[in-house]
């Protein structure tokens, strides 16, 4: 992909993130956070492909441990958010306000 | 699966992303919304797999996978919430880590006729993946109170961060030029210590900042390693998680009453704080549970304002047993909610609901603090930083600045803690001396379920 | 720029598009509306490469229609926008509202 | 210049179009961005002239330019406010035919290598370009009242319109399929007719909304021709106005109170109605000045409800001497703002801004209504639909599930208006007829600036 597409996708994620989180009410300022700290757990996929292209054993090795840690920080991510939001159910009409 | 279909599979992860962060920013759809992030997580993993299918060292992965898996769900599902914002903080430190990792790893794998820009987005993901790695760990030790809470600076030190940076920037220049492992591994090396300083002088209230910030700084690890890895997937998720945390990072500054610039350059600008040390021998007016159910017997409006304790102690129940039982004497309660009262945002909220406290009973801050001068008793349970005068008396304390409740305008203050034991900002808390407070001193809970009953035989 | 970068970026676009007025107060719906007519206006660009690229008299023809159109779309939306918002100056409180 | 910089440069104006909607949003920012997607339209404009230079045709290329500015400023600059969303209109329409325009030079200039997606988007814009010209060339007519402002519904009519747009479809695939200029006119003309027609069943309160949606679909277009042209800005821009387009035509239609879907779909659905033609013979109470102004002065609470009336008249320094007038006089004076009263949103606090009405006298439409129980009069200044009980009471009129000024509720209601003719929306108004109402007939700023001299004078 060329770079200029690229520049133009960055720019542009640049003001969805802005936009989408600029309402957030301070109640939920922890798990959005905790949310999103999931999200770039992505870099499991990222971690994937170099332990696909892994030639030497320092490679591999290197690749296994980064998948270990991407993988603790997606799915515990969303793990414990989904517990902190959980907590929430208590007041939904508080969660309204 | 052809290239394309990847990409467009990849695209839809990243619509659930975006989707998911919208979710999360509103308490209706915060739930959904977080497991429609999962849900793109999930998609996007099994598409590498499906893509690149078969799958070199696949057993390794897979077993990786599983391993990580292993280790982060009990961690999530049994940590208490007390302890949560620590998680998140170490959660967010492996994901740099990983990052880091990976970027090492391409950088290993780099040809010689990598372009400059690869080179670049390699080195960037390497070092700020080291500084969120170091940096997290040592927030987490900070909230964990494995180690202390109050900013830790030593004489001279804004100048051992800044040489720490400049030589992070001047090797990181070397490692793009002459491609090498060695000059890499140092590079990492420095980036880790630099984590560390960058972290060590925040304290108190900022350290949530922190972690808010450096949770920004791994989406662009990741949005780099995307450029890299000619990944949109990556480059949208990481651009989102970089955007929307540094807007966060901003938006919880404000709500702690905190300068961000302040917190960032903290680092550098910190000097060695005289933050009077805990407990010295200064006369205070201690009470028994009656003399507390006296006061609030008598009194016609009673503000509890809860804290961290309230927490520790777990006495959300009892807390809201005491204010049944006021209210049924006709006494107007009300819950006075500081924004960062506890260890996380909306930590009292949450704690509350459990007790299925009446939502309407709950005051934020600006709208409790106007009633305190028509109120009898505040009650603090368990706070102490929140309604610390000192963030408005003294300028250049840790927690100076931010706003709090002032339940000195109250007829009475009481106190219910253990000890003369400062808070989580680790300084006095003036209030304890002042004339009008009584203290009753132990457990939250114990204490409180002693004034109930006292106050019951009334 | 290659057919999956653009639906990158057409799908970002979207949702900028979305966020971004999302919460608009009715007062200011006509004037939005006018400002975001007037931004396409920016046809003009695509009809100035087409007049640039004409050979025949009819392509021309056509191309020069549409520049004038896109033009007066363009500049004619941006001044009628604005003095719709000048009338707004009057009660700023309002406006705040 | 290289390619490189134009893409930026492009990119920039784009980001300029996003600030200029996000500041269009916020009534404080709002005259600011739509500078700023000025300037954006500018700096995408001199790089076209820059990167293409030089470029063929220039001469005609500029004077092209220099005719349109000398139609669209002078235009913009002169129309009177209450009809600039006719103007609006208009505006969107050139825009549409532009693009269409574009795409037929596009499409006869494709050489038979040209990748279908490419002729897809090209008949795509020819389409609904020329469905946007033509449908903002009828909202025109309506709007400004060249043509009657009723739904224009003819027996069978929806069976046309759905043969016309199947047509549209078939002959799009056979325009795609075999390359020609004569499918490709037949073509846009039958686009231009479904225009119309898709148009003309729209009535009274729908039409803003229709003009909303005829918007987004020319953004739509002109991302289209991007996609042909290869230019970032382009999608990107008409991205941005089609998807904002397509939010904003939903919030017009619920802040009207009407529903998209039936809006959108009308065309097919329309059956002729029997609004009942505009002033029968049946009595009325009208009443003299002195009339009104005796009912003023014995009133203790007052609420005026101005409408599109007064701003034909131009009433408005008028109608704050009268309220000022009945202020002194220690009567509760309040102005009950419809939101869509008048020709646009907004378009009675602007009116009433310019004779500086107190902005705290204006109550919105969910505050007024609840009060008109306790409200003596009800004065109603050239404001007709947005009073009108039909909207509740009789399904299937223009306006019905309009939300309405319940007027009727207070003791007595005035209406200033210079005939029985009906409103916008061309439906009678049944509370005319009411007894607890008197009308006052004549242009309203006569008839006020008599009022006035008349509560004067008592
Ligand atoms: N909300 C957030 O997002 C967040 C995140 C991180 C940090 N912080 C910071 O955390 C602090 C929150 O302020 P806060 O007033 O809620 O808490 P605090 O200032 O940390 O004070 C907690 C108080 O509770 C007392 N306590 C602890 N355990 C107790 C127990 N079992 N029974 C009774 N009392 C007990 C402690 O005194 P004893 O030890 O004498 O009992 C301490 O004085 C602020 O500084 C805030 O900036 C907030
Ligand atoms: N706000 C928007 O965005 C928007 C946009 C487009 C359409 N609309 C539609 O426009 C209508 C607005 O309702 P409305 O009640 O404000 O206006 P209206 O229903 O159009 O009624 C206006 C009334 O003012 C009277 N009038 C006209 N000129 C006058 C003058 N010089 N002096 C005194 N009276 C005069 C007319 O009666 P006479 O002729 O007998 O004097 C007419 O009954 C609604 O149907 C709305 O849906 C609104």
């Amino acid at each position: 992909m060329d770079a200029m597409a690229i520049v133009s996708i960055f720019v542009l994620a640049v003001f969805v993130g802005f936009e989408v989180v600029s309402k957030v009410s301070s109640t939920l300022h922890t798990p959005l956070m905790s949310g999103a700290n999931a999200i770039h757990g992505v870099i499991l996929v990222g971690a994937i492909i170099v332990a696909d292209h892994s030639e030497t054993t320092l490679e591999l090795g290197l690749s296994v441990a980064a998948i270990i840690l991407a993988t603790i920080n997606m799915i515990g991510g969303f793990v414990v958010t989904d517990r902190m939001l959980e907590m929430f159910k208590g007041n939904k009409k508080g969660a309204d306000k | 699966m052809n290239r394309t279909m990847y990409d467009l599979i990849g695209l839809a992860a990243g619509v659930c992303f975006i989707l998911a962060l919208k979710g999360l920013s509103h308490p209706k759809t915060a739930r959904r919304g977080n497991l429609i992030g999962a849900l793109g997580a999930t998609i996007a993993t099994l598409v590498v797999f499906a893509y690149n299918a078969p799958l070199n060292n696949l057993g390794w992965i897979v077993g990786a996978i599983a391993v990580g898996s292993l280790i982060g769900v009990p961690a999530a599902r049994r940590v208490q919430m007390t302890q949560m914002p620590q998680l998140v903080a170490l959660f967010n430190g492996v994901g740099g880590g990983a990052a880091a990792l990976v970027a090492i790893v391409e950088y290993l794998a780099l040809g010689s006729d990598a372009s400059t820009a690869v080179v670049i987005f390699t080195v960037f993901t390497v070092v700020v993946g080291c500084v969120s790695f170091s940096g997290s760990i040592i927030t987490f030790l900070k909230l964990q109170e494995l180690m202390t809470t109050r900013p830790v600076v030593f004489p001279g030190g804004r100048f051992v961060i800044a040489a720490t940076l400049a030589s992070v920037l001047g090797v990181s220049g070397w490692v793009v030029v002459a491609l090498g492992t060695t000059p890499l591994l140092i590079l990492a090396a420095l980036s880790l210590l630099f984590g560390v300083l960058f972290v060590l002088p925040v304290g108190g209230a900022d350290v949530p900042i922190v972690i808010s910030l450096l949770n920004a700084f791994t989406g662009l690890t990741v949005a780099a390693s995307g450029y890299v890895l000619d990944s949109t997937l990556l480059i949208i998720a990481g651009t989102l998680v970089g955007a929307s945390g540094t807007i966060l990072t901003r938006l919880m500054a404000d709500a702690m009453g905190r300068s961000l610039f302040g917190t960032l350059f903290g680092a550098f600008t910190a000097k060695p704080q005289d933050a009077s040390a805990a407990g010295e021998e200064r006369p205070v007016r201690s009470g028994s549970p009656d003399d507390v159910a006296i006061l609030l017997n008598y009194a016609r409006r009673v503000v509890i304002v809860p804290g961290f304790g309230l927490a520790v102690a777990q006495a959300q129940h009892t807390v809201r047993e005491l204010a049944d039982l006021m209210i049924s004497k006709g006494i107007d309660v009300a819950y006075g909610i500081h924004p960062v009262a506890g260890r996380m945002p909306g930590h009292m909220n949450v704690l509350l609901a459990e007790a299925n406290v009446p939502y309407d009973q709950l005051a934020e801050m600006d709208e409790v603090n106007p009633t305190f001068g028509q109120t009898d008793v505040a009650i603090v349970i368990g706070a102490n930083d929140v309604v610390n005068p000192a963030a408005q008396t003294t300028p250049g304390c840790p927690i100076y600045g931010m706003p709090i409740l002032e339940v000195s305008n109250s007829a009475n203050v009481i106190f219910l803690k253990r000890s003369m034991r400062p808070g989580f900002a680790g300084i006095e808390n003036e209030l304890l001396y002042d004339p009008k407070t009584m203290l009753l001193f132990g457990d939250a809970k114990a204490s409180l379920t002693k004034v109930v009953s006292a106050l019951k035989a009334l």
